[in-house]
């Protein structure tokens, strides 16, 4: 197309215009206001909620956009957003009263119930071809009353719905006159009601948020944020040392947290945001038996391994759920370090001496210095753990095909119900859902499905503990350690408040002089 | 005196064995070169040689209570992150490295000798074929290209060495090519056609025994630059998987500590160094010793 | 000789001159205390074999040697002034200023990349202080007194552009061009043409006359020197052993070597069944010192002393001086001959059967530009049982592409060639002919082993007969090629061309890398086995005297043509065709009295390209003797049943 | 000239279309898409093939690669298949930078090696040794060290010690100076091997024509020795200096990728290591074309000026 080549000649016309352009003219921001510079790990990928994915991206949208409900950033609870409040008696029609006075950014009008139904509707709509369609698949009807009111009909009780439509993916609130303005460029153009607006990025370089004066609980203190892209660890840690920026997200390399601690730097941080399982499929034939399973967990020292390697990142953990979860129980079985009963398992199962088995990784991470250590454990009861490296988007397919023998999950969801039912119930079962264990019981399937629709706060964790204990039990998943995330910053940055989705809410964040 | 009457007997085919035999039977340790290499490079073989009966830690043992510790009588080139003797794994990994290494100049070697004579020494077609897919290979900067193919064909020490050989082949079949046109016009080879030699005989007695000191040497720095790109593979996460140990992730690995412990990866840099000094001061002295004028 | 010195006074003078190169391998001493003298305006020619220390003593002269040699001391005074103790500055105004020199090499001598307006007028606008229009004029006059046809064109010419011919033309402009006191020629005409050769030295001779200026002229051709010299400088091992006006060195040379050197040169007189004398041995290793005499171990006369005391320059004469204990050199005649290997076969008879015919024989070639290289045209040629046929010419003539259609190397455009059994090569570069990776022992053997003869032992056998048939000791079998002298490599070249038997050995410029000395040797070599072993030799060369030496009949060619043919006393005695004449007039022959007689202008113009051949006789455009009946109508050779055929119009 | 011309823009069309047949099905071989680059931890089954059908990955492989080389034909870049952004747009902002970055090491390498190995050429000529070992040593012991590892010490040495250079930041092509201080490390970095290269090939390129009978000619009129080193020698030395340029010129476009991603240059290879990551086919291949292309006009332009430097070679 002659086209293209005239766009791109038009396009590199202001560009050659900006390389006129002198040394007094800085960008007029940066004399006004604060600005906080933050560092970004990773090239971005787009801000629709439609499609949103990967953590950095989601923390962006997490400050354009606002969701009916949001999370506190401190204690982690479902807090009102731009719902002031809500109610439902048997957790299958939800009520919502909705915020009034607030305003979209650049002045695309103010927020309604309207806006709400576009935006779930927009999900649910099979053109959008939005991965998280099936978060609100249960929503039979959505009806608006007046304009601040918001009825919600779902077809099951779900008592979780809160966590549905949160400030996170498919919670988040778009306007429908901004998406259509958008058209397929919604990724970079999003308008939403948060504390803060896009106002340009440079997918290789660069993202720069500005606060939205209209948000409706006042502008935020820091006017500019620009988010700086730098993707090597040691680099970003030195950025953060010459005072380039003033803020890390997410600094994950043990050695750099302790000397930035040691020079006097912040270290923002959330405990037990996450933890790692090894997923064990069964069709490779020494997982199918709990005992060899069992066997595994016994063999490898979590305790000092994570003591040794990464004390601030990560400590052991035996459950799938995370400790701040409300129906976290820790009253389940766990493995302590014996490599002698490992051992014993492993002769009871039939391999005394032991077998073989691929533990699928990502070339990008390579192998850690944990799974180095795995190895080193396991060989000790003679398990020959061997590491297959693959680039991510193959681990991805593979993965989610499960087409493996072992394989790391990560758990990140604040809502324990998705990760049990995602992992344990067999119509998640893989290559349909993230139930790469192939885990089957009618007893868990039954008991989730209880859970799921009891109203009664108290009856439902009784059948979550169950869950958990059964789960450990069986030893399914292989829990190992559960991961801390830290935002190392200088110390005059105040209110980094990472919650357990590891996002920072930026309406919160200061520069104090 | 007229006539020299001789009975037929088969024609030796062994003609280019024979010849790069004949070279290392004579005198390889005259060259101050060779002795040279020779003391750098036989006590590092020696020692990866006898790394499993000295009395250090394993390559792979971990030990939680002796991480990042400096050089000691215990552990020369001191310990890393998960408290392993680095003398240990530098030995374990110049075992791999120098796999790789000669494995690499090895198929660059062979594959650019036998496609780089075939195309300078029959030209026509068979020359067109063959270099526009060298040409083709050589519009990839080659470490994009042993990306690439890492990528297709997974990580591990075959892939590796496959794909760093592949990014070399062209380069080999180039020089060469080159080699074999600016022989393929000597007397010496005239000669020989005046009596009807083969051209299987052309090749392997007159061109082949001609072009191998220029190859040689290209493959020890072919060799030595495998190392080096199987490091920067390792740094992007496609080359040797640890806990296996190779020269180039012992160095990438220890990148990461160098602020708190520069030994990790310095002292196997060093080993590196002094391999590729070796094998640099070796292909040169083998060259020499190729080249009857120097004896 | 009407050499007068026009004023007796002292232009160059040098002081027991020594040189040194510090090789790895030890420290060589190219020249080791040379003195002597240049007036102003003599033409002064050192003569010598290659490694005798010629040209290092005359880079000596200007300090232009590079690393690792160096003057190691002695005196060179020019005007007065020691050149040696001159700064790197005070230097520079000395050469091109005071002292010109040309070398040997004109396609390499000249800066590529360069034109050579760049190369010549920025010298003389430094030198004679003039600016660039007039320094451009006064390049374009000597262009022009060069001989340079269209110098105001040809100045804006880049090297390549020209021939080897045409470069050294503009080499001794550049030499001249600023009006030097002495010119340093080195080797000037050695890597040209006869005919070329004969006119870069009129040229030279005529404009340092002209300008008054000294020449140092280095040659190892002692027939230039007879052309050309006042007086000679003999060398040997990095000595002058003689000095002397030049009659009286060709007519009484007093130091053995020089008495040797002359004589292994073929003369016009001498009779086809003469051996030609040689110079038996090769000169010493100059790493090491040399005790005594350096030439005793090839002289004849060499006695006691000879072996532990070195000759100085003596007095011989009226500036006739010669380093020799014995006051007349060798004795005459008798000692210069080696003795002649006993033969065991009886001389072979040529019986008159034909070996190698060539019937209108055409080769063309496409070059990269689409253009046709016509090489060869039409070539009769016939080669009898036990006879040697001289194919002679100007580089470019084609007789080299006839040599590898006789071979098999090339394929003919047209013609046909019969060979009766198998045609061999001695090729002329020793450097490439042998694959350096190989011994001579397995040089040898190719053949046999190509051609599946014999076993193991056999070849053997067979290897060591062939190196002692060339006369060489069977235990140069294990050496290799770099390890051999010029010489010996051409013996072994001549064992391997032996090795199948073949009926024709073609021999292409065999001697023209050697030595005169030991090219004296090979011949001798090739002329023993064509009449032991009745093989037909077609031998290819510039050198005249050589090949009118050796060869039964001559064939004479000039772009791709043969133009004369016949047995090779007559076509000597009596050239018939015009180019023939130039050929033979412009071959400069050791004797000062003859040289001094010829009055024959040297043939003018160069070769044409043979992209595009004129209609007529190919050689009309340099043909003095050229009508109108040779540019329209093309001479063919007539029928080659004449002993003598001639292809020109007006022969007869 | 024409007739060069002509044959060389049709070698160069044989050279892309190769590597455009062998970029597009190499990337097919890869195992895991677009799509599930982008699934994560969180899509499965149906929404994936939605993504799939979506990014037009469901086509037959045949109609892709047809449709791009018809793009490619009208210099349609297209979008990138994840994030929907016009290539074009990209590569306006990312080539310049990593030319800029390229082109700075071969200035840096240039003005730094043609001196030395000059020098060190001129040495040896006359004997004197120990400058070109010197140089020979370093070379080796440069060439051996890996770009992230050298990255690193200058990152922790002169950004991090000694403060100069910062180690991150905005290219902000309207501050110049500011500019150079960001790019400087990784000129530095890339020019260290390119240095130590340079300077050994023209080192053994002045020491042969230093050997030439021209430049005894050069001296035999009384030129002096700075002369006859530049006018004659480096001249003619820049021959082959002039092709080892070109070449490293080319594979400094693909030897940037290591230090784009420690410097966090918004460069090229890093376009291309995020697109190989999020394996969108689209970029990747046209990233590689790009280089391919760019390293034919490399040569075809070393080509030119080997011409232009050498009256003997014609067209």
């Amino acid at each position: 197309m002659i086209g293209n080549i005239r766009k791109l000649l038009a396009a590199s016309l202001p560009l050659l215009a900006s390389f006129a352009l002198v040394l007094s003219a800085t960008p007029a921001a940066m004399a006004q206001g604060k600005t906080l510079t933050v560092r970004f790990y990773d090239d971005p990928a787009g801000f629709d909620p439609a499609n949103i994915f990967r953590i950095e991206n989601e923390n962006i949208a997490f400050n354009i956009f606002s969701g009916l409900t949001s999370y506190d950033g401190v204690t982690g609870e479902i807090v009102p957003d731009l719902a002031t409040s809500w109610e439902t008696s048997d957790n299958k029609t939800w009520t919502f009263k909705l915020r009034e006075g607030v305003t979209f950014h650049k002045d695309y009008g103010d927020f309604t119930a309207a806006d709400v139904i576009y935006s779930f509707n927009r999900i649910k709509d099979p053109a959008t071809a939005s991965p998280y369609a099936a978060e609100l698949a249960g929503i039979v009807s959505m009806e608006a009353p007046d304009p601040y009111t918001l009825v919600i009909e779902l077809d099951a009780p779900n008592g979780n719905f809160l966590h549905t439509v949160a400030n996170y993916h498919q919670g988040q609130i778009v306007s429908q006159k901004a998406i259509e303005e958008a058209g397929d460029q919604v990724r970079w153009q999003p308008i939403g009601t948060g504390p803060y607006y896009l106002e340009s990025i440079d997918v290789s370089s660069q993202i720069v948020l500005k606060r939205h004066e209209g948000y409706y609980k006042g502008p935020a203190p820091i006017e500019t944020i620009v988010f700086n892209i730098i993707k090597d660890e040691a680099t970003a840690t030195i950025a953060l040392r010459n005072g380039e920026v003033d803020l890390v997200m997410r600094s994950n390399q043990e050695e750099n947290l302790t000397t930035l601690k040691a020079e006097g730097f912040t270290m923002n941080a959330v405990m037990n945001y996450a933890v790692v399982v090894g997923v064990l499929n069964p069709e490779f034939e020494p997982f199918a038996n709990p005992l060899v399973r069992k066997a595994m967990a016994h063999a490898v020292d979590y305790v000092s391994i994570t003591q040794a390697i990464s004390p601030s990142l990560t400590q052991p953990h035996s459950s799938m759920l995370l400790p701040w979860m409300d129906v976290y129980t820790d009253d389940i079985p766990k493995y302590e370090y014996d490599p002698e009963k490992a051992k014993a398992l492993l002769a009871e199962a039939g391999y005394p001496d032991g077998f073989t088995f691929k533990n699928l990784g990502t070339s990008a991470q390579g192998v850690t210095e944990l799974q180095q250590f795995q190895i080193d454990f396991l060989s000790q009861v003679g398990i020959n753990m061997e590491m297959e490296l693959v680039d991510t988007p193959t681990f991805n397919q593979r993965r989610n095909a499960g087409e493996f023998d072992m394989a790391s999950r990560l758990l990140p969801a604040v809502n324990p119900d998705m990760i049990l039912f995602s992992y344990l119930h067999p119509d998640n079962m893989v290559p349909n859902g993230l139930n790469g264990a192939r885990y089957d019981n009618p007893e868990v399937t039954a008991l989730l499905e209880g859970a799921r629709a009891e109203p009664d706060k108290d009856k439902a964790f009784e059948m979550y503990k169950q869950v958990q204990q059964i789960v450990a039990e069986e030893a399914v998943y292989l829990a190992t350690y559960s991961n801390n995330v830290f935002w190392p910053g200088k110390p005059e940055v105040t209110g980094v408040h990472i919650n357990y989705l590891a996002q920072v809410n930026f309406y919160d964040v200061d520069i104090t002089e | 005196m007229a006539d020299i009457t001789l009975t037929a007997t088969p024609v030796p085919k062994a003609g280019l064995l024979a010849a790069i035999a004949a070279v290392f039977r004579h005198r390889a340790l005259s060259s101050a070169k060779v002795r040279l290499a020779l003391l750098i490079l036989v006590p590092i073989l020696a020692l990866t040689i006898l790394a499993p009966v000295l009395p250090i830690q394993k390559p792979l043992e971990t030990n939680l209570r002796a991480m990042m510790q400096f050089p000691s009588i215990e552990h020369v080139f001191g310990t890393d992150k998960m408290g392993r003797d680095i003398f240990s794994r530098t030995l374990a990994g110049v075992q791999v490295s120098l796999l790789v290494g000669f494995s690499v100049a090895a198929i660059a070697l062979v594959l650019g000798m036998l496609l780089g004579t075939l195309a300078g020494f029959y030209g026509g077609l068979i020359d067109r074929a063959i270099m526009t897919v060298v040409d083709i290979f050589l519009a990839f900067p080659s470490l994009l290209l042993a990306i690439g193919l890492v990528s297709v064909m997974g990580t591990g020490i075959v892939p590796v060495i496959l794909a760093i050989s592949l990014a070399d082949v062209p380069r080999f079949i180039r020089l060469q090519r080159s080699q074999v046109l600016s022989l393929r016009s000597r007397a010496f080879i005239d000669a020989a056609r005046t009596v009807d030699a083969s051209q299987y005989w052309l090749m392997t007695r007159h061109i082949v025994p001609n072009t191998i000191a220029a190859m040689l040497v290209a493959a020890s720095i072919a060799a030595a630059n495998a190392i080096l790109v199987e490091a920067s593979l390792s740094f992007l996460g496609l080359g040797i998987m640890p806990p296996q140990p190779s020269l180039g992730n012992i160095v990438r690995d220890g990148q990461t500590y160098l602020e708190q412990a520069w030994w990790i990866s310095t002292l196997p840099g060093v080993v590196i160094l002094l391999i590729a000094v070796g094998l640099h001061f070796l292909s040169d002295g083998v060259r020499e010793l190729l080249d009857p004028r120097s004896r | 000789m009407n050499y007068q010195a026009p004023v007796k006074t002292t232009l160059l003078e040098v002081r027991d001159l020594r040189t040194e190169f510090h090789t790895a391998s030890g420290t060589v001493t190219a020249v080791d205390g040379v003195s002597f003298a240049i007036e102003r305006g003599e033409r002064v020619a050192v003569v010598g074999e290659s490694g005798s220390g010629k040209s290092a003593m005359a880079m000596s002269i200007l300090r232009l040697l590079t690393h690792p040699g160096k003057v190691a001391g002695g005196e060179v005074l020019l005007d007065g002034r020691d050149i040696t103790k001159l700064s790197e500055g005070q230097l520079n105004a000395i050469r091109g200023r005071l002292v010109g020199t040309v070398f040997q090499d004109p396609m390499s001598s000249l800066d590529p990349v360069m034109r050579i307006s760049k190369q010549m007028i920025e010298p003389i606008m430094r030198n004679l202080r003039l600016n660039r229009e007039q320094a451009r004029a006064e390049a374009i006059k000597w262009l022009g007194k060069v001989g340079i046809p269209e110098p105001e064109r040809r100045i804006e010419a880049y090297p390549f552009e020209m021939s080897g011919g045409m470069r050294q033309r503009v080499m001794i402009a550049m030499a001249l061009s600023c009006r030097p006191q002495l010119v340093i020629a080195d080797e000037p005409t050695t890597a040209l043409d006869v005919t070329i050769q004969a006119q870069i030295v009129e040229v030279l001779k005529n404009l340092t006359a002209e300008a008054g200026a000294a020449m140092m002229f280095i040659t190892h051709d002692l027939g230039l020197v007879a052309r050309f010299a006042h007086k000679v400088a003999v060398m040997y091992a990095g000595r002058i052993v003689e000095f002397g006006r030049v009659e009286d060195i060709f007519a009484n040379p007093s130091h053995p070597y020089t008495q040797s050197l002359l004589g292994t040169i073929p003369s016009t007189s001498m009779l086809k069944s003469d051996r030609l004398p040689q110079i038996p041995g090769l000169p010493p290793d100059m790493r090491y010192p040399i005790v005594g005499c350096a030439f005793k171990e090839r002289c004849a006369a060499a006695h006691d002393r000879c072996l532990r005391e070195a000759p100085r320059l003596t007095d011989r004469g009226i500036d006739h001086r010669a380093a020799c204990w014995s006051q007349h050199g060798l004795e005459h005649g008798a000692t210069l001959k080696v003795e002649r290997p006993e033969r065991t076969n009886k001389p072979f008879e040529p019986d008159g059967s034909v070996v190698v015919e060539l019937n209108a024989l055409w080769k063309q070639f496409e070059t990269s530009r689409k253009m046709v290289v016509k090489a060869v045209n039409g070539v009769n040629l016939r080669v009898h049982k036990g006879e040697t046929l001289g194919i002679v010419g100007e580089s470019g003539c084609g007789k080299s592409t006839v040599a590898r259609l006789l071979l098999g190397l090339e394929k003919p455009t047209s013609g046909d060639i019969f060979i009766s059994g198998r045609a061999q090569m001695v090729f002329q570069d020793p450097a490439s002919s042998f694959n350096p990776k190989m011994t001579i022992g397995d040089i040898v053997a190719e053949p046999l082993v190509v051609r599946a003869q014999g076993n193991k032992a056999e070849r053997l056998e067979a290897v060591r007969r062939l190196i002692s048939q060339v006369g060489l000791d069977p235990a140069f079998a294990e050496r290799y090629p770099h390890q051999l002298s010029g010489g010996q490599r051409q013996r072994v070249a001549v064992a391997r061309a032996l090795a199948l038997n073949p009926s024709v050995v073609v021999a292409d410029e065999p001697t023209s890398a050697l030595d005169v000395s030991v090219r004296a040797q090979i011949i001798n070599l090739l002329v023993d086995l064509k009449q032991e072993l009745g093989i037909s030799f077609v031998f290819i060369s510039h050198d005249l005297l050589t090949v009118r030496y050796i060869s039964d009949r001559i064939a004479v060619m000039y772009l791709g043509e043969v133009v004369e043919y016949g047995a090779a006393e007559e076509v000597f005695a009596d050239p018939r065709h015009p180019y023939t004449k130039a050929l033979i007039d412009a071959v400069p022959v050791p004797d000062p009295a003859i040289e001094s007689r010829r009055t024959t202008t040297p043939l003018q113009g160069e070769l044409p390209s043979p992209l595009n051949l004129p209609k007529g006789c190919a050689f009309a455009s340099r043909c003095p003797m050229a009508t109108d009946r040779c540019r329209a109508e093309k001479p063919s050779l007539p029928n080659h049943d004449l002993s003598r055929q001639v292809a020109c119009h007006y022969a007869h | 000239m024409a007739e060069y011309t002509a044959k060389k823009l049709a070698q160069m069309l044989v050279t892309v279309l190769g590597v455009v047949t062998l970029v597009f099905f190499t990337l097919r071989l890869i195992p895991g898409d677009a799509a599930s680059a982008m699934a994560g931890d969180t899509l499965s089954g149906e929404a994936l093939q939605v993504l799939r059908e979506q990014m037009g990955l469901d086509e037959p492989l045949l109609t892709q690669y047809l449709g791009f080389l018809r793009n490619l034909a009208v210099v349609d870049l297209g979008e990138t298949i994840t994030t929907r952004i016009p290539i074009a747009e990209l590569l306006l902002r990312a080539l310049p930078i990593t030319l800029s970055i390229a082109l700075a090491t071969i200035v840096v390498s240039v003005a730094l090696s043609i001196p030395l190995g000059t020098l060190a050429a001129y040495m040896a000529h006359k004997g004197r040794n120990w400058l070109d070992n010197g140089l020979t040593g370093a070379a080796m012991i440069i060439d051996l060290m890996p770009s992230f590892w050298t990255a690193l010490v200058l990152l922790l040495v002169f950004s991090l010690g000694l403060g100069w250079f910062p180690a991150s930041g905005q290219l902000n092509w309207s501050d110049p100076w500011a500019l150079v201080l960001r790019l400087a490390l990784p000129v530095i970095v890339l020019s260290l091997s390119q240095v130590a290269t340079l300077a050994r090939i023209t080192r053994t390129a002045v020491l042969e024509v230093l050997n030439e009978d021209y430049v005894r000619t050069a001296r035999s009129l009384g030129w002096s020795e700075l002369r006859v080193l530049f006018r004659h020698a480096l001249k003619n030395a820049a021959l082959p200096i002039a092709t080892v340029v070109g070449l490293s010129f080319g594979n400094l476009l693909g030897g940037t990728v290591i230090v784009e991603f420690i410097f966090t240059i918004p460069g090229v290879g890093n376009l291309l290591i995020a697109g190989i990551n999020s394996r969108d086919y689209q970029l990747v291949q046209t990233l590689i074309v790009l280089y391919a292309l760019l390293f034919v006009v490399i040569n075809f332009a070393t080509d030119l000026i080997y011409k232009t430097l050498d009256p003997r070679v014609q067209f």
